[in-house]
């Protein structure tokens, strides 16, 4: 897509850095060099997700293009860009600051309020993330009951976690402001897999994204860095 | 996505036909990104002209028979006056739209639609 | 009375000043580590941009040095301690074991570079895989024809590996790897004809008289194919390589099997040359590589009066400046030898 | 094994700075409790065995990499939480363990990053201060896998079931590797040190195009992006099965463990992909080979490579 100067704002990243607490450095050392696409696990089985155009992006000012994009949520985390940077750029806490900073845009909202269940439901009442009845990935059955295996290897049913802990990282969750977070994209459910019937399959598969998450209002996002091949079906 | 570079450039046979029809010069592209920057009509493109030289180069028939810049390039062969080792795009053009129709391409000039719809995230079976 | 100089390293900078020197009447002292003069073009099968057998040339710039009863060469020695000012430097020189005190009026270093071993690189599996090899082995695999057997394969010429590089080598360009990378494609290209050679670079930095037009000439005439971007992985596959990188000028990321990867190694100063300043009395920059008085006006005149920089010692060169830095530190050096 | 007769990558000095002590804080993942609980018992009774006394504490929670990284929480929200869980093991005056990739990475970089930053660092403990606690940065946090090959002359007097006639392939993880690039006890591209804990307890190894690919979660991708992240574990899981076909690939981490395994089952159903490939975890392998009973080990946790379980089991002569 052809680009105007005006979508441009050169500052960007120098005013961002400070807010960004020191998670992110160094992108102006970036060589373009490719190094980082040339192995990413994202890249090779997403058409247009690229790294390399992101930093780009990001040095230069087009931040707009940045947020917006669908590719900022195709990052695996997988740090192989920054095992292999030859400038030493972490890569990935560049994603994981962007992912906030699209957020406060309105981009991203409904990925993230897929994921806050894990927040709400698991870490903060029980202090364990993962719980025994999570099935992501998604498993069709499982081999007999996590607690009868826990049993038998002469363990107790449960992991317990005090409730003290749970009570201190509730605690850290409302002071740090996590709790305000979660009460503002709460409310809708997205996708509730569970109670899928083909005709629910059905309806959810055309049905477009929500314009609210919560109380936030969520705009949509755009394969920025190239078409999708086959096109927005592939999406 | 990832590709792969085929071993033999022999067999790259979107390569030999372009060749074949009268543009030997293709490997002296430089790469210089002139043509992308001065065409009228590289704003609606997915891929710039020296991209599509590129990925004939490379043997990525799917992608360039596929590609909307095809079938938009207007043929004004601006881009061969401009170009500094005078590549003639406008023959290149003109036989990757005979092979696209050969292999039962239709024209595809519409814009894309970029925006990110989400879909597929049920986990059963698509058939089920 | 006019005094001796003394030339430290027998490469090509080392020749062409000490020959200078001598025909100038000058008595002159080549120390020289290994047993042998030539430095670095030893191991070299052609010179470029006009592809000529290295050998040869070499052989005729080491006879000239050979043959002139002004040069006293001695091999295997080092050089172990300096005093003394310009003009009047005192100098221990440990001749295969043997300490001898010279007496040289001014002083040319001319210790050159060495080839970095990429180790620390352990995604282009250098030492760990087989047919994983640096430029300077590869030079060798010319010259004694082993580059045969890569009949009907595909060999990958990878840039920048310690050059521009924070992290694991250095951040200086090494200037003549792009052409280097280019004569080994060609060297490929004449000797196996069947051979598929792929570079990847991150930008070509071909700057000098016909370099460029070099280039392009291995693009366009033999159909060596340029690939932009730094190749991330060489990972072993069966019996082949498999190279992963991006070409960014689509964006995507690319693989391609490979027989034989050839890395460009960059050029980093010699090992001991900090010790060398040290006992010599002048400057290095943070690398390693000597620091000139000035580095536009004065390129040969080191930090300290009557010691001259020749060769690239002071940064990565190629042969053809090399060779006029030695001549004009030999002229320079004039002026203190009465 | 080619790559162990090569030039070994293993930062030596590394290994030289970690202690051998005789008790540690063993952190807990979420994971590995809810999902494999064999890795839970295994690590217990493992460092016992290799006389080191593990610490359990029922305080401590998630190290909260999970909701960060998926940006529920901001680094305001996860700073604390990660010093309290540090500050536990100070009360104590002991090091830290983690059998995670995940938790290992995020308890050391963001505890580097406090220590590296007074004014965070300050703010965290007012935080904490509130709770009692105090985050000093004291601990050193280490990983099961850096500190089974610190004790791999223990683990070499200890075998009592050598691994004889058992091919193993490996995956370390991207978060150990490369993540931690600079804390790693192990070079990021080409490590060898599980192949090197391989060959003590007497198993063989056997490499694959992708050891060094990612599994495939891509933390949040098997949630919000399932079809990609099918893709790539497809990519890695077959290139195990035709270049290798171990009887166990052995992993560092629990996450890349659930996502191998499980995803075996999702690619027979969704895509008709065959593979029958036990996954195990570095605290399994030890396991299997310092003699745990089968309860311990609780390969019935496992979904992935049933068949392929039995077999290689009966080989080295446990009844499953």
């Amino acid at each position: 897509m052809l680009e105007k100067a005006n979508d441009w704002s050169d500052t960007f990243y120098d005013k961002w850095k400070p807010i960004a607490m020191g998670f992110v450095n160094g992108a102006e050392k970036c060589l373009q060099c490719g190094k980082c696409t040339g192995q990413c696990p994202a890249a090779a089985v997403n058409p247009s997700y690229n790294p390399r155009k992101i930093i780009y992006d990001l040095v230069n000012g087009n931040i707009k293009r940045v947020l917006s994009s669908v590719e900022l949520w195709q990052c695996f985390f997988c740090s192989g860009c920054f095992a292999t940077c030859p400038v030493d750029i972490n890569f990935p806490f560049f994603v994981f600051m962007l992912r906030l900073g699209a957020m406060s845009q309105g981009f991203g909202w409904e990925d993230v309020k897929q994921l806050e269940k894990y927040a709400e439901k698991d870490y903060l009442q029980d202090g364990i993330t993962v719980s025994p009845e999570e099935r992501n990935p998604y498993v069709i059955e499982e081999r007999g009951d996590i607690a009868d295996i826990r049993q038998k290897a002469g363990m107790p049913r449960q992991r317990e976690v005090s409730d003290e802990a749970i009570a201190e990282i509730n605690m850290i969750s409302d002071l740090s402001g996590m709790t305000n977070f979660m009460k503002k994209i709460g409310g809708v459910e997205l996708y509730d897999c569970s109670k899928c019937t083909p005709k629910i399959e059905e309806k959810c598969k055309s049905k477009e994204l929500p314009k609210k998450v919560g109380n936030v209002k969520t705009h949509y996002r755009f394969y920025n860095y190239g078409v999708p091949i086959g096109g927005a079906d592939n999406a | 996505m990832l590709y792969k570079i085929g071993s033999d450039q022999k067999k790259n046979r979107i390569l030999q036909k372009i060749k074949s029809s009268g543009n030997d010069n293709l490997n002296q592209c430089l790469q210089c990104y002139k043509c992308g920057g001065m065409c009228q009509k590289s704003d609606k493109f997915d891929y710039t002209p020296r991209q599509i030289l590129e990925q004939i180069i490379d043997g990525l028939e799917e992608s360039i028979l596929n590609s909307r810049a095809i079938w938009i390039c207007e043929t004004c062969n601006e881009c061969k006056i401009d170009c500094p080792v005078a590549i003639n795009f406008k023959k290149i053009m003109a036989s990757l739209r005979e092979i696209a129709r050969e292999e039962g391409i239709e024209p595809n000039t519409e814009e894309v639609n970029r925006k990110f719809v989400k879909k597929a995230h049920c986990p059963k079976k698509e058939d089920d | 009375m006019s005094k001796k100089a003394l030339v430290i390293g027998g490469g090509i900078a080392g020749i062409n000043a000490a020959v200078e020197l001598a025909n100038n009447d000058k008595l002159v002292i080549l120390v020289e580590k290994n047993g042998e003069l030539g430095g670095n073009v030893n191991d070299m099968a052609a010179t470029f941009p006009e592809l000529d057998e290295a050998q040869p040339l070499l052989d005729e710039q080491k006879s000239k040095v050979e043959d002139n009863e002004n040069i006293d060469i001695k091999f295997n020695s080092e050089v172990i301690s300096v005093s003394g000012k310009a003009g009047d430097f005192k100098v221990e020189i440990n001749e295969d074991g043997n300490t001898v005190a010279e007496e040289v009026g001014a002083i040319i270093v001319a210790t050159g570079f060495n080839y970095m071993e990429p180790n620390d690189y352990s995604e282009y599996g250098y030492s760990r895989l087989d047919n994983v090899v640096t430029s300077q082995e590869y030079e060798r695999m010319v010259m004694n024809g082993d580059i045969k057997k890569y009949s009907n394969s595909n060999v990958v010429f990878v840039h920048c590996v310690g050059s521009r590089d924070r992290v694991k080598g250095y951040r200086y360009c090494s200037k003549i790897c792009c052409t280097y990378s280019a004569k080994h494609a060609l060297l490929l290209k004449q000797e196996v004809p069947s051979a598929n050679a792929f570079v990847f670079y991150i930008d070509i930095r071909a700057l000098g008289k016909g370099y460029e037009e070099f280039i392009r000439d291995a693009i366009e005439d033999y159909g060596v194919r340029y690939i932009r971007g730094r190749v991330s992985k060489v990972i072993n596959k069966e019996d082949t390589l498999l190279v992963k990188a991006e070409n960014s000028l689509i964006g995507n990321p690319v693989e391609l099997n490979a027989d034989l990867v050839v890395l460009a190694s960059a050029m980093e100063p010699q090992k001991d040359s900090k010790e060398l300043a040290e006992i010599l009395g002048i400057e290095t920059d943070d690398y390693g590589f000597y620091k000139e008085a000035q580095s536009n006006m004065e390129p040969v005149k080191s930090s300290k009066e009557g010691i001259f920089l020749a060769g690239s010692c002071t940064a990565p060169l190629e042969i053809r400046e090399s060779v006029a830095m030695g001549k004009a530190a030999a002229s320079e050096s004039l002026s203190f030898l009465g | 094994m080619h790559k162990l007769d090569k030039l070994s990558g293993i930062r030596e000095e590394i290994v030289a700075d970690i202690p051998i002590p005789e008790e540690i804080f063993y952190f807990q993942s979420c994971v590995a409790s809810n999902k494999y609980p064999g890795i839970e018992s295994c690590t217990l009774d493992v460092l016992n065995k290799l006389g080191v006394k593990p610490f359990v504490s029922e305080d401590q929670t998630c190290c909260g990499g999970f909701v960060t990284f998926a940006n529920v929480a901001a680094p305001t929200a996860s700073m604390p939480a990660v010093a309290r869980n540090i500050s536990l093991a100070e009360e104590e005056g002991l090091d830290i363990c983690a059998v995670c990739n995940g938790c290992w990475t995020f308890l050391n970089e963001f505890g580097h990053f406090m220590n590296g930053n007074d004014e965070v660092k300050e703010s965290v403990n007012m935080m904490l201060n509130m709770m009692g606690r105090e985050y000093k940065g004291e601990s050193n946090i280490f990983h099961i896998g850096a500190m089974l090959y610190k004790l791999k002359d223990r683990i070499a007097e200890n075998v009592e079931r050598p691994l004889e006639g058992l091919k193993f392939a490996t995956h370390y993880g991207c978060h150990y590797l490369g993540g931690g690039k600079y804390g790693a006890i192990d070079d990021a591209q080409h490590p060898s040190f599980i192949q090197e804990l391989v060959e003590i307890m007497g198993g063989e190894n056997v490499d694959y195009t992708a050891s060094g690919e990612c599994c495939g979660t891509g933390f949040t991708q098997v949630i919000n992006d399932k079809e990609k992240s099918l893709d790539h574990s497809q990519m890695k899981l077959e290139s195990v099965r035709d270049e290798a076909d171990p009887d166990f690939v052995i992993v560092l981490c629990p996450y890349c463990l659930s996502q191998l395994d499980r995803m075996q089952q999702q690619l027979d159903y969704r895509r008709d992909v065959k593979l029958d490939i036990p996954i195990i975890h570095i605290t399994q392998l030890a396991g299997l080979a310092l003699g745990l009973p089968k309860e311990r080990l609780a390969f019935d946790a496992h979904i992935g490579g049933q068949d392929r379980f039995k077999k290689a089991l009966n080989k080295i002569g446990i009844d499953y």
